[in-house]
Order: structure tokens, then sequence, then C-alpha cells
């Protein structure tokens, strides 16, 4: 059990290394999760765009 | 190239998980104290990936550039604009990491050595090129702009490391670079290497759903994104 | 000169965006010596732009411009060499007095070239102001101290963009003639214009561009 | 191909382009005194805060002021830098040039040295004055004059790229040192190296030589760079 408390104790340097770590999972997720959403955003408004050009041209 | 970037990131991000799982786990668990820096220098595992990723990315945005303004191919520009928001993350994660890293070996949260200060260039022009970007309204002018810009910054690079390297050991000559890597026992070096790939895929992922993004909207008015359109709402 | 006459400027299915709607449509263009083309329509639809575009001053979405039968990319000094642009900004800058302006943009007229200056500018009515700085200069002076380029530079392809706009009759006249004189000299001129022009003894090519949607 | 009546302008020698040109940017200047005096004015004011804001002790002001003069001189050559080809290119000249056939780098050329010949050269020959100011050992005048001397003409080149992308973005001015002061860091470093080497009596050919390195660098790469940036500036204004 102690062996979990040891790990994350981390030689007393556990607030640095696991606040870098975080901040990196928080600065990597999030332009990951960003970039996904705009996808998401985009592919509907870029299909909505499409169909209605579509639309437009055939008439 | 619509269709191939769909193909590939989902098996690109699977690789990037698996990959970041077993080098945190060998880092952070296997991997044996350093006699000197203690477990602080686990942060390595994270910096040394991201300042090589930062300079990487930026390599890989001039070489898309220069590409974009020889041959005029459009997807070399939409690659470049894709990869600067992540090239930027990058050099932000290696400086934050940094200054922790820094702060318990030199007691200051930042120290201008001569990686780090590099590495603050370096997020300079990769905020440059999104500015400029952002700057130009109207869509070919800011693309060929943002090119000749990602090319004269990639011109600049080596020089700029060059000139803060002796800038460096003119002021603090006694003192090796302090970011030079510690002697590394292999069983360091391997979450090490691994790290670097998990990032390199995360990079790659995140390239492929941006560049999706992008094809679509410059494609909107073409007919096989309407085709597209078409098969995923009644799909 | 040869039976079949030599082919200048060439646009082959120049499309051009703006925003959402279409501004021109898979357009070609040909221009030959001698021959005069007016692009007309309102405004907004287009013309400036498709214009520039000829020259490489604007970008098209699709299309390919060629100049004696070479590529833009190839052929693009070789065509600004011979091209004479008056577009609407009129290229003098308020510091500078007409000569000194006129001097910056014919880089082939010698440094002392005063007198031909004088006597074209004459023609124009506006040679009194040749040295006064060009800020005082109306809109109309300042387009006829760019019209006076028509006769002091030896171009083979003159683009204008609405050449006759803000000028007088005897303004016009001096125009149409400049322009007639160069196409029976085996010059070729694209220009703008809101309505239709026509020319007595040469014939008029005319490409009309459809109003904004 | 083209017919007598019409020859081409190919034949003017690239000299007469270059000082035509060259000329009139010149005698614009000229006509616009309060241009490039503003400048001037700038850089005093700058140089002469900063014994106010750190105090007129002789010995640090001494230690810091190669630093001082460099980052002011800089700083005001991105300010001048701004309006290099804004003018030109909201009157329309600035299209005339690039569509004039004549080789646009040579025209570039002349334009980056005149605006250093109006706004490079008149800190170069006052920076003697503010080393005065700022308590410099006279040792090192001759080695700050060279070195401003070369780096502020490769300033010039480098800020010019600067100036030439944001041609076509109106208020691009703050865009313009985001763009190019990353850039100009090398020039910093090794100026302000030098001159602070040789008020502590080392030898200062290293950063002499690098200096000189990085100008002939940019003298014959940047204008690649900056005709280039026209082109496309040209095409996209409105």
């Amino acid at each position: 059990m102690d062996s979990v408390a040891v790990f994350f104790h981390m030689g007393g340097y556990a607030f640095f290394v696991w606040t870098s770590y975080a901040l990196t999972a928080v600065l990597l997720m999030g332009i990951v999760l960003w970039s996904s959403f705009q996808f998401r955003k985009s592919q509907q408004q870029s299909f909505k765009r499409a169909l209605q050009h579509q639309a437009r041209r055939q008439k | 190239m619509y269709r191939v970037a769909g193909i590939l990131s989902p098996l690109l991000a699977g690789a990037c998980v698996l990959s970041l799982l077993i080098g945190l786990y060998l880092g952070l668990v296997v991997a044996p104290a350093d006699y000197e820096q203690g477990d602080s220098y686990r942060i390595i595992f994270i910096h040394v990936p991201a300042a090589w990723m930062s300079m990487f990315v930026y390599m890989v945005m001039a070489i898309s550039s220069a590409v974009f303004l020889i041959w005029r191919l459009k997807i070399a520009d939409v690659v470049a604009v894709a990869s600067a928001p992540i090239g930027a993350a990058f050099t932000a994660v290696a400086l934050l990491t940094g200054s922790f890293w820094g702060k318990p070996m030199w007691g200051t949260w930042w120290i201008w050595d001569a990686r780090l200060t590099s590495e603050l260039v370096l997020l300079f022009l990769y905020l440059g090129y999104i500015a400029l970007r952002g700057a130009m309204e109207t869509q070919q002018g800011a693309a060929r702009a943002a090119a000749i810009l990602a090319v004269v910054g990639v011109v600049n690079i080596p020089i700029i490391h060059f000139s803060v390297e002796w800038w460096n050991t003119l002021h603090q000559p006694a003192s090796i670079t302090k970011f030079d890597k510690p002697s590394m026992h292999i069983s360091m070096l391997r979450p090490l290497l691994i790290m670097v790939f998990a990032f390199q895929t995360l990079y790659f992922f995140n390239l492929m759903v941006r560049v999706r993004t992008l094809i679509l909207e410059r494609e909107a008015r073409s007919s096989w994104v309407a085709a597209l359109a078409g098969e995923r709402t009644n799909g | 000169m040869s039976e079949s006459v030599e082919l200048l400027l060439e646009a082959k299915g120049i499309t051009i965006w703006r925003g959402d709607n279409l501004l021109m449509d898979e357009l070609d263009v040909q221009l030959h010596a001698g021959d005069v083309l007016q692009i007309q329509g309102t405004n907004g639809c287009g013309k400036t732009t498709l214009l520039r575009a000829l020259i490489g001053l604007a970008e098209f979405d699709e299309g390919e411009v060629f100049w004696c039968g070479q590529p833009f990319a190839r052929a693009r000094d070789g065509l600004y060499a011979e091209l004479l642009y008056l577009g609407h900004k009129p290229g003098i800058s308020p510091g500078l007095t007409p000569l000194e302006n006129i001097k910056t943009l014919c880089p082939e007229l010698p440094d002392d070239c005063r007198a031909d200056v004088v006597q074209v500018l004459d023609e124009l009515g506006i040679s009194d102001r040749i040295d006064l700085p060009s800020a005082a200069l109306s809109a109309g002076q300042k387009r006829r101290i760019n019209l006076s380029r028509l006769q002091l530079q030896q171009a083979r392809l003159w683009v204008l963009d609405e050449p006759l706009t803000s000028l007088d009759a005897q303004g016009s006249a001096w125009v149409r003639e400049q322009i007639t004189k160069h196409a029976s000299q085996g010059g070729a001129v694209v220009f703008t214009t809101h309505q239709p022009l026509s020319f007595d003894d040469i014939s008029v090519s005319t490409i009309e561009l459809g109003g904004a949607e | 191909m083209s017919d007598s009546s019409h020859p081409p302008r190919t034949d003017i020698s690239l000299s007469r382009v270059f000082w035509r040109v060259y000329r009139r940017d010149l005698t614009l200047a000229m006509r616009s005194v309060g241009q490039w005096l503003n400048t001037l004015f700038f850089f005093v004011i700058v140089v002469s805060l900063f014994p106010l804001g750190i105090g007129p002790g002789p010995q640090t002001l001494a230690t810091i002021a190669p630093g001082i003069i460099w980052v002011s001189a800089l700083l005001s050559m991105m300010l001048s830098l701004d309006s290099l080809f804004a003018h030109d290119f909201n009157d329309g000249t600035l299209e005339q040039l690039v569509i004039s056939g004549q080789p646009l780098s040579v025209i570039v050329i002349a334009k980056v040295l005149a605006h250093w010949s109006t706004g490079g050269l008149p800190l170069v020959l006052l920076s003697p004055l503010l080393a005065l100011v700022m308590q410099m050992p006279s040792s090192a005048y001759g080695v700050l004059v060279i070195s401003l001397a070369i780096g502020t003409l490769s300033l010039s080149f480098i800020g010019a790229i600067g100036a030439a992308l944001i041609v076509s973005v109106n208020q691009g001015g703050v865009l313009l040192s985001l763009l190019v002061l990353p850039l100009t860091v090398p020039v910093l470093i090794f100026g302000s190296g030098a001159v602070s080497s040789s008020s502590m009596g080392l030898p200062i050919s290293t950063q002499i030589s690098v200096l000189a390195a990085v100008l002939a660098l940019a003298v014959s790469l940047a204008p690649l760079a900056i005709a280039a940036a026209l082109r496309v500036g040209v095409s996209v204004g409105r």
C-alpha cells in the first residue's frame, strides 16, 4: 500500500512533477479536444453550406 | 485526401494512447530515481519530447510552406496552417515543464538558459505566424504571406539558436548548459523515446483532425462535400 | 505581320468567388494584337477583379492566364515589361510633383524627359501644375496625369480600369483617340466600363458580367 | 515577338532603376521632415528614460548602456518601418512598381536603403551623444557607431520583410513588431555584446564578424522575401 504513497511522493518533488504533468495533460488534451470540437462544428457548417450551394446550383 | 485523413486518425489515436500509457508507466514507475536530481528529473519525460516536437512541427510547417510557395499545392498550406497551433501548444508545454523542472533544481521559476530562451523565441515565431494568418482576411493572400514568414522563420532558427548559445556562454561561462540530458541509463532512455513516439502520434492525430476540418471548409462549394453531406444527413 | 494575328493575352476557365456568390464561372478571354476588349457590368460585378486577375494583381479560384502562349508563372516579367495598367488608385504620391511621379511610374523615360512630359500634359490641359506638389491636385487632375502615360509609354498591352470616368468631353475624346491609335498600331487594349462604349473605326468586343446575385 | 513600335521595357539599366527609386524615396522623406525626425526624437527620449527609471549611478548606467542604446535603436526602427510600404500601397505606386517589369528586388533594395538613410543612419550618428549621456567609457564610442551602423542596416532589411508582409493589413503596426522582433534577436545579442565587450576592453572581433555575416545574409536573402511578400500584398489589397 505504502508503495503507492511513495510513488505519489516523488521523493519530495511531488508538487513539481505532478503539476507539470497535469499542466502538460491540460494543454495537450486541450488542443486535441479544441481541434475535434472545431471539427464537429465546422463539419455541420460546411455540410450545410455545401447542400445550400448544391440546391442553389441546381436552381 | 479527406478520406485518407479520415482512415488514419483513429489508428494514430490508438497508437498515441497506447504509447503514452507505456511511456508514462516506464518513466514514472520503473525508471530509477536520478542519483543527483532525485525524482524531479522525471519531468524530463515530457519536457524533452515537447521541446523536440516544437522544433519538429516548425520544420514541418516550414517545409510545407516552401512546397506551397514553389508548387502552389493547396494541401501543403492546409498542413502548415493545421500544424501551427499544435506546435505552439508543444512550445508552451516545453516552456512550462522547463520552468517547473528548474524550480527545484535552481530555485527560480525562470532561468535564462540557452535552451529555454530559444524555446521562448520559437514561441514568438509561432505566435507571429498565427497572428499574421488571422490578420489577413482574404484566404489566398494570407496563405502565401504566412508561408513566406514560416520560411523566413526557419532560416533564422539556427542563427537565433547559435547566438543564444553564444550569449549564454558569455554571461555564465562556467556552467554547462543546464539542460544537457543527464547521462541516461537505458531504463531512463527507453521511456523517453517512447514518450517522443507518443507525442509524435499525438501531433499527427491532431493534425489529421485539423486537416479534415480545413479541407471541408475550403472545399465546401465542391460537389463531393455536398455528396458527403447527403450521405451523412440521411445515412 | 503573320497572317494569323498574334495571340497576346489569354485566360482560360477563370472562376472567381466572392464569399458565397459566384462572380464568374469558367470565363475565357482572348486578346490578339490590335484587339480592343471592354468588360462591361454593373458595380460590384467583379469586372475590376477580372481585370486585375488577368495581370496577376488579383487572386482567382480556378483558371489560368497565358501571355504569348506562356503560362503566367513563367511569362510574368515578359508581360510586365510590355504592360501599362491604369487602376482605380492613380499611383500619384502626394509628396511628389507630377513630373517626379511620372518619372517613377515610367522607368523607361530618361531623367531629362521634362519636355516630352510637358508637351503631353499640355494636351490634357494640366501642364501648368507640373511642378506643384500633387497633394493639391483634384481626383480628375490626378487621373489626367495618369492618362498622360498612354502617350509617354510604349507598352503593347493596355489594361485600363474605367478610363473615361470623371473626364470631360475633351479628355474623353483624347483617350478615345489614343486607344484607337494604339489598336491600329498592333497594340491590345482591355478596359472596364459601366456602359458599353463604341469606337467609330475599330471593332470592340465585349464581355458582359452578370450583376452580383 | 514584339513589333518595333512597342519595344518592351527590358533594356533599362539596373543602376538607373535603383537610383530613381532611391532618389524618389529620399526626396519624399526630405519633404516630410517630421517623419524621420520623430524617429530620432523617439530614440533620444527612450534612452534618456532609463536613467530616470533606474537611477543616475554612473556605474550601473555604464554597464547597461550598450543594451539600452541598442534596444532603443531597435524600437525606433520598428516605429519607422511601419510606413515603409504603407504610403506607396495606399496611393497605388507600389502596385505600379511591382508590375513595372523591372526587377523587384532591385527596387526593394533601393527602398530599404532609402529607409535606412533616414530611419537608421541618424540614429547611428547620434549614438555617441547618447553614449556620453549614459556614462559609457569613451573607448567604446567607435565600436558603438560601427556595430550600430552594421546592425541597423540589417534591421532595415529584416524589418522590411515584416513591413512587406503586413502591407495589406490595416493597423498592421503592432503585428509588424510581433513578426519582426524575434528575427532581430541575433543582431541585438551581437550588437550590444560587441559594445559591452569593448567598454570592458575585451576583443570584439567575433561579434563584429558575426554582425557582418548577418548583414550579408540579410542583404542577399531579405529582398527575395520582401519582393514575394509585396507581390502577395498587392494582389490582396482592395
